[in-house]
């Protein structure tokens, strides 16, 4: 074992300040999973604050009917990357970040099983981020024409065929995710061993906290559902460059092809993308309900099922594309039986607040405001797998409001849900809880507004992906609204903002475990040292500190 | 591989593996290669260059040996106090404050087969009620197939009486489903009810059933909304309800495998408890 | 640090001793990949077998094309190659356990060859086909397929090899010794995988697709 | 109680917005259209589909007002009290319960499989009904052309089909092709959408219930324009449809007063996209001109088809539909003038 000398160790107070550079440095050159996982977030955070931007920018046009702020050209050009980059550079980066950071602390172990693949990850990740914004400028390539892409975040083909999108616009977007989803296959695998080897003593899988069992599954999905992203985004990128013909409907392609395989990963990937909020749901409810979660196993078995039946649903995205009733009735069976495992959590988190003494700090605000908004959004899901009435609302308004609710009001709620609840150990610094339900009620408020509206336009008849509309249609109305909510939500992110930024500055010192917590990151410092833990810790329970702090009455006697 | 580091640390601290830019670099340089397929290819070749740098000085860090930093234990310890006598205990007869409610359970077995006895005598009547109301042993199951089926819902009431070969599988597949799934809500549900368990099985949830037809067998069920006699529609809900009731009422009460994983359960993982807890009968 | 059965609480009731974890990481992580490249692959063999006979008409189909240049007995010469090596691999793996390092760099140059041809025996097939039957990638959707499907399996056994010859010549310099034995079986899992992948590709290819 | 507040608003936002929905849009006799809304159908398997829907509704309705009243029965009853720090009593779970709440669900997905199954193979015909009206669809970017193979005439943007055909309902059968990419044939009041896809043939049935026009528009995105890819479908009675049929029909009038415009359109490079019949301006890639006068709309309903939109429109489209497949053909206002008024002969 060749060691190198240690150089000058920051640990906390009293450090010196190290210069820019060699600050720089430390970061780049970094192989520990808390400072990736903080990366990871941060860049999410940054990149969700651009997808808002564009967002606005949309509202903005679509506030009035027929309005001209924007050109077509730049709508959709703008609704592409917002989605794209809020599914991708938002919701993946932040998922795996938090698991990178919480995955080993939980499960006692020192790092991920392999740190520095873990840093290539990221970096792929970043890197692949930045080539896809780098279409901005450098997408008019040799045929002057062109910008980001404006494609759609699934990029059905045949648009994205060189016939029909000219210039290098949709090369970007398939290298830009290309790139950025190598890192993130990398670092799935990375999970899956983390998980599987590394636990410390006595950690059987049925003592996992439900984090750890539902990152393992979203790992998994995220294993096997990337791959074929990948192989299907090469082969559209040979039809572009090389002329091949796999989806080029003159040369015999086909482009229900395309749908088929693009779903077979995109379906999965809103899986990867919520199994995660469940996964902090799943930790912050129990400790502010101050019980034990109900129903442990059959969680753990409804997470499996998710994770099996979500890679066999992907139709529901093609019901309107024409297929045989017999294939839409099939996968309308199939998308329904979701609702059942899903529902079993929904119905286990209620049952642990049954009964409990619930604390409504800020983290537990925002999980129940999770719980309430992805109740909503699964529900519009159950709606939209009801084929006819997806025949009517498939591609419209309602889709849109749809996953916005289970992607803002699930996914973004439960990660600001978790930085609340982690921030704390992160930095040793508490965010503000007076600023923090300030934020929360901006944004329930603003997010409803914008949201809920658009299940109205959508059945009223608006078609998505529109950059302008008649005024006679009806939807002015209700794209009002929804541009209106914009401004709230906006005010609900500066808050977020303004707490992150006092907190780091001034906040109130966190202490090793401000909630109370049960689980192994709460037994270490905040932040942890390098080392997470200077003994490999040995469980007993699912709950660690709750055998220590109550040795009367552990756990462990009765798991 | 990589994790060599998880070894026990020394007395001083703890050997992690090396900061190393090597990861950064290779990243870099593969964007560079995917970035020239859409520029120049010169880019390409120098992020294949760059790449390969990286990729070089990886290995050599890891092979034949991964390089490790020592990292010195941090000053501040956490300890975790105990908080004795805290915990609200919640009173069950029989049990344990730390339970899995109810501790006594009905077996689920008796709910299915009840459902399914309920199932049968519910499609006796419905038989009965063919053979009088259009002569046909057979009506009553093409009507019910129909919630399915479109096109037995174009005909009328003598092409109803006739046999229909899917009309027929898809008639059982319905009512044996829905017969064992009912069945075995009444099997969990019935017995978490303390008083009248009779009175809410053989008539408040058939008559709430019947409701909930009523109000929407428009849609679910056009045929059976054109052709169905409520009387007899809600007498063999009731007797759908008593049986089933019936069964599971009588059967015995058995003690739930408290605090068993489902892995335990199915055998599949122990995790070396002496005795698996709280096995109360 | 405080999660230890030794703090003073818990001896008043203690818990059942806890096992460690038996897997190892590095395994685990391979096969991790092997089934994301496995997804991959499976991917665009779906994609060949969706195009088969969905070509325009007039166009090259894969009976022609593969009767003639690509001679079915070549084929199965190359293939016979590379599936071999996986055995020499096998030997030269259990060779360095032993640590025979002599024995280990001869099988493991043997692996390296038998790869090699495979590689130069693909190269020629795909001169054949692009010079004299004139089939590329923009023919139709057969070309497209095959050159993907064959192309991308080439390229991993190019990886493959280069990352054996990094092997060979860091056992030359002496640097490779027993205690490396998991690494290096680790490539041989990777190398056996690619073999693999190499089956499922043949007999769609060269045998349902024709 | 800000988590009360917050959950029974959700419930009241839903309330509130379900009634307004279900309110008959006012149904325009004269041109002006309709809001093109899923709730006032106007065709049999649109009828069927909001039939399910209400259903759907209701049912996903009833789920969420019980789990809403879970959550502020929760919130509300369990909150931790001032002072108490104690720990709940830990309860691991209950069988019954959760086995309880996996059949419920699983029991309610069952009939709603069963009923949308159903619904699903009586809308969805893949042959045509008998005595179907056949009309072709092909999606452009960004316009529809319309074939009417039985009546042996080509049309586009507004679709115009009769109520009855011999005083019998009569149903129509649309065959849906794509000369491009993805498009989606979508006009809520008298179906649910079908995609129009290249290289396949999709089939789409209405059977329209009352007259009027009703609108809707392409609803997969294809490209700059999509926005502006509108349908109009006008269901007539029955002589009036055929009135208009044999309109159709007939050759484009030659009237000779505008002959300069018309020599000008055949000299310019219009011909090699559009047709006019009776003359050798025969283009395909294009909408068909011939009784361009016939439709209320210009540019698949972009603007109006009055005499200043289409001299702004033959100056320079990209004026009204920046990005669409037309050029601007550079002619001189007076030049504009006179194809203008050539055009509007085109009864
Ligand atoms: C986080 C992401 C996420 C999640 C979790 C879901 C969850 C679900 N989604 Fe959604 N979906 C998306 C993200 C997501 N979706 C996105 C991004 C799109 C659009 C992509 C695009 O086109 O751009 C989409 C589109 C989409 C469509 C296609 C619409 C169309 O384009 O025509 C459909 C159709 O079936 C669908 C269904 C569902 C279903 C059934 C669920 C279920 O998992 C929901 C399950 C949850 C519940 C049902 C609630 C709780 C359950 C109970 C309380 C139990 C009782 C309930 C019943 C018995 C019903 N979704
Ligand atoms: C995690 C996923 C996610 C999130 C969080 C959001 C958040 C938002 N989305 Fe997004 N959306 C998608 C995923 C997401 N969306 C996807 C996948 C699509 C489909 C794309 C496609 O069709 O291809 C889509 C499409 C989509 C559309 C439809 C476009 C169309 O079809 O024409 C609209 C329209 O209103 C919209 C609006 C919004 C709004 C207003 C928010 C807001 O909630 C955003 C709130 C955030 C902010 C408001 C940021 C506030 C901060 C600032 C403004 C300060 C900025 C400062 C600096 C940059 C320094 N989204
Ligand atoms: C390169 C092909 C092309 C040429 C040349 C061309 N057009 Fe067009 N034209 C189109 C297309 C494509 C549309 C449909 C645009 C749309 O709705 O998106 C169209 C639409 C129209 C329409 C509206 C038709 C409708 O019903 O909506 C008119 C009128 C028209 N063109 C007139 C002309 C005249 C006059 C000329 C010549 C001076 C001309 N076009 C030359 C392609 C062409
Ligand atoms: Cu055509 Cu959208
Ligand atoms: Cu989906």
């Amino acid at each position: 074992m060749t060691t190198l000398p240690q150089p000058g160790h920051a640990d906390g107070q009293g450090a010196f300040r190290a210069p820019f550079l060699s600050r720089m440095h430390e970061w780049i050159a970094t192989a520990d999973h808390k400072k990736l996982g903080v990366m990871y977030v941060t860049t999410g955070l940054i990149f969700f604050l651009i997808g808002g931007l564009e967002a606005t920018m949309m509202r903005w046009q679509l506030a009035v009917p027929g309005n001209t702020i924007l050109s077509p050209e730049d709508f959709n050009r703008l609704f592409t990357m917002h989605g794209t980059t809020m599914v991708f550079l938002v919701g993946m980066p932040i998922l795996l970040g938090v698991a990178n950071y919480f995955v080993p602390l939980q499960i006692g172990a020192r790092d991920l099983a392999f740190p520095r693949l873990n840093a290539f990850g990221f970096w792929l990740f970043l890197f692949g981020g930045l080539l896809l914004y780098f279409s901005y400028f450098g997408a008019q390539g040799l045929y002057g024409m062109g910008s980001a892409p404006d494609v759609g975040w699934f990029a059905y083909a045949p648009l994205t065929e060189r016939t029909y999108s000219r210039g290098h616009s949709t090369d970007y977007w398939i290298l830009g995710l290309l790139v950025s989803s190598f890192g993130s296959i990398a670092t799935g695998i990375n999970l899956i061993t983390t998980i599987l080897t590394m636990r410390c003593r006595g950690m059987t899988l049925m003592k996992m906290p439900l984090l750890v069992w539902l990152m393992l599954i979203d790992a998994i999905l995220i294993m096997i559902a990337m791959p074929p992203l990948a192989a299907a985004q090469v082969m559209l990128l040979f039809d572009r460059l090389m002329g091949a013909h796999f989806f080029d409907p003159q040369g015999g392609g086909s482009a229900v092809l395309w749908q088929n395989l693009f779903w077979f990963f995109g379906h999965p990937e809103v899986y990867i993308l919520i199994l995660p909020a469940f996964a902090y749901v799943s930790e912050i409810i129990p400790v502010f309900c101050r019980k034990v979660i109900f129903g442990y196993p059959l969680m753990v078995a409804a997470t499996v099922s998710i994770g099996f039946i979500s890679l066999g649903v992907w139709v529901h995205h093609m019901f309107a594309l024409g297929l045989s009733p017999m294939v839409n009735t099939i996968f309308m069976g199939s998308t329904f039986l979701i609702a059942i495992p899903t529902g079993i959590k929904m119905f286990n988190w209620v049952g642990t607040m049954f009964g409990g003494k619930i604390r409504f700090d800020t983290p537990m605000l925002f999980s129940t405001g999770f719980l309430a908004m992805f109740l909503i959004g699964g529900l519009t899901g159950v709606m939209l797998a009801t084929v006819p009435f997806d025949w009517q609302v498939s591609d419209s308004y309602f889709v849109v409001g749809h996953f916005h609710y289970v992607l803002f009001g699930g996914l973004v709620f439960s990660i600001f849900a978790a930085i609340y609840y982690w921030f704390p150990k992160v930095t040793g610094k508490m965010l503000s809880e007076k600023l923090g339900k300030c934020q929360f009620w901006l944004l329930f408020i603003g997010f409803n507004l914008t949201f809920g509206p658009m299940h109205v336009s959508g059945m009223l008849g608006m078609p998505r992906r529109i950059y302008t509309y008649h005024a006679d249609r009806g939807w002015e109305l209700w794209n009002m609204l929804s541009s209106i909510g914009v401004l709230i939500q906006i005010a609900g992110v500066l808050f977020f903002a303004w707490n992150v930024f006092r907190s780091l500055r001034s906040g109130k010192d966190a202490g090793a475990d401000p909630w109370d917590a049960w689980t192994l990151e709460w037994s270490t410092t905040s932040p942890p040292p390098e080392y997470n833990f200077e003994e490999e810790p040995v469980v007993h329970s699912r709950r660690p500190l709750w055998d220590l702090k109550h040795p009367e009455d552990p756990d462990w006697k009765y798991e | 591989m990589e994790h060599d580091a998880k070894q026990p640390g020394t007395e001083h601290g703890i050997h992690l593996p090396a900061p190393t830019s090597s990861p950064f670099v290779c990243a870099f340089g593969v964007t560079l290669i995917f970035t020239g397929i859409v520029t120049i290819w010169s880019v390409s070749i120098i992020g294949f260059i760059v790449a390969l740098a990286g990729a070089i000085r990886w290995w050599r860090e890891g092979l034949p040996d991964n390089i490790h930093q020592l990292v010195p234990f941090q000053e501040d310890r956490v300890t975790i106090e105990p908080r004795p006598g805290a915990v609200a205990h919640l009173m069950i007869p029989g049990g344990t404050h730390r339970a899995r409610i109810p501790v006594e359970i009905h077996p689920y077995g008796a709910g299915a087969i009840g459902g399914l006895v309920g199932g049968i005598a519910m499609a006796v009547i419905a038989l009965i009620y063919g053979l009088i109301a259009e002569g046909s042993p057979w009506y009553t199951v093409n009507i019910l197939a129909a919630t399915v089926l479109p096109s037995l819902g174009q005909e009328d009431p003598a092409q109803l009486a006739q046999w229909h070969t899917w009309g027929f599988i898809l008639g059982i597949i319905i009512h044996v489903s829905m017969s064992i799934m009912i069945g075995l809500l009444y099997g969990v549900v019935l017995p978490m009810i303390a008083k009248g368990r009779i009175l809410f099985g053989a008539f408040f949830v058939p008559l709430l059933w019947s409701g909930l037809a009523w109000g929407s067998l428009r849609v679910v069920n056009p045929v059976l909304n054109d052709h169905v006699d409520w009387t007899w529609f809600i007498i063999s809900q009731i007797v759908f309800g008593a049986i089933c009731g019936f069964i599971v009422t009588r059967s015995e009460r058995i003690g739930t495998m408290q605090n068993w994983s489902t892995l335990e359960r199915l055998g599949i993982e122990s995790p070396g408890v002496p005795s698996i807890g709280g096995d109360e009968e | 640090m405080s999660a230890t059965p030794t703090s003073p609480a818990t001896t008043i009731l203690s818990p059942p001793e806890a096992a460690p974890q038996a897997m190892d990481s590095g395994k685990c992580g391979m096969l991790c990949l092997i089934c994301s490249e496995i997804t991959f692959f499976g991917t665009l063999l779906a994609v060949y077998l969706f195009y088969l006979g969905k070509d325009l008409p007039g166009t090259p189909t894969p009976t022609e094309v593969l009767e003639v240049s690509a001679a079915p007995m070549k084929v199965v010469f190359n293939s016979i190659f590379l599936l071999t090596s996986s055995i020499w691999i096998t030997l030269a793996v259990r060779a360095l356990r032993k640590g025979a390092m002599g024995a280990f760099a001869f099988w493991w140059f043997l692996t390296i060859l038998f790869g090699a041809e495979f590689l130069v025996g693909t190269g020629m097939e795909w001169y054949g086909m692009i010079a004299e039957q004139g089939l590329t990638i923009r023919t139709n959707l057969f070309g497209s397929g095959f050159y993907t499907v064959v192309g991308f399996h080439a390229a991993h056994v190019t990886i493959g090899l280069i990352l054996l010859s990094l092997v060979f010549v860091l056992t030359l310099l002496g640097f490779m010794h027993k205690r490396h034995a998991e690494k290096i079986e680790l490539l041989s899992w990777y190398w056996h995988f690619v073999d693999g992948i190499w089956i499922a590709v043949f007999t769609i290819v060269y045998i349902i697709g024709r | 109680m800000p988590s009360l507040a917050m959950v029974s608003s959700c419930l009241l936002g839903m309330a509130l917005a379900l009634p307004a929905l279900a309110a008959d849009p006012p149904i325009c006799a004269d041109g002006a259209a309709p809001s093109p809304t899923m709730f006032a159908p106007r065709s049999i398997p649109a009828q069927k589909i909001l039939d399910v829907s209400w259903f759907v509704w209701g049912i996903c309705g009833l789920i969420f007002i019980v789990m809403a009243a879970l959550m502020i029965w929760c919130i509300v009853k369990y909150r931790q009290k001032p002072g108490d720090d104690t720990e709940a009593p830990q309860v691991y779970g209950s069988n019954p319960i959760e086995l309880a709440w996996t059949i419920i669900p699983t029991v309610i997905v069952f009939v709603l499989f069963l009923v949308s199954a159903r619904t699903i193979f009586e809308i969805d015909h893949t042959s045509p009904p008998p005595d179907s009206l056949e009309i072709t669809v092909v999606g452009h970017q960004w316009w529809w052309e319309f074939d009417y193979p039985e009546q042996g005439f080509v049309t586009a943007n507004e679709l115009h089909v009769p109520l009855t055909r011999d005083g019998k309902s009569v149903p129509i059968y649309l065959t849906l092709e794509s000369n491009d990419v993805i498009h989606s044939f979508w006009v809520p009041q008298l179906a649910g959408k079908t995609d129009v896809v290249p290289n396949r043939i999709n089939h789409l049935w209405l059977q329209p219930t009352m007259t009027g026009t009703y609108v809707g528009q392409c609803a997969e995105y294809c490209g700059t324009q999509h926005a502006n890819m509108l349908i109009t479908v006008v269901v007539h009675e029955e002589e009036d449809f055929n009135a208009w049929v044999a309109n159709q029909q007939a050759d484009a009038v030659n009237d000779p007063s505008v002959a300069s415009g018309r020599n000008l359109f055949l000299q310019t490079s219009c011909i090699n996209c559009h047709r006019i019949r009776g003359t050798v301006a025969n283009g395909t890639f294009a909408p068909d001109l011939t009784h361009l006068m016939s439709r209320s709309v210009i540019g698949s309903g972009v603007v109006a088809n009055t005499p200043e939109n289409l001299s702004t429109w033959v100056y320079d489209p990209q004026i009204i539909k920046p990005g669409c497949r037309m050029p601007s053909m550079k002619l001189s206002p007076e030049e504009v003038k006179d194809v203008v008024s050539y055009l509007l002969t085109l009864k």
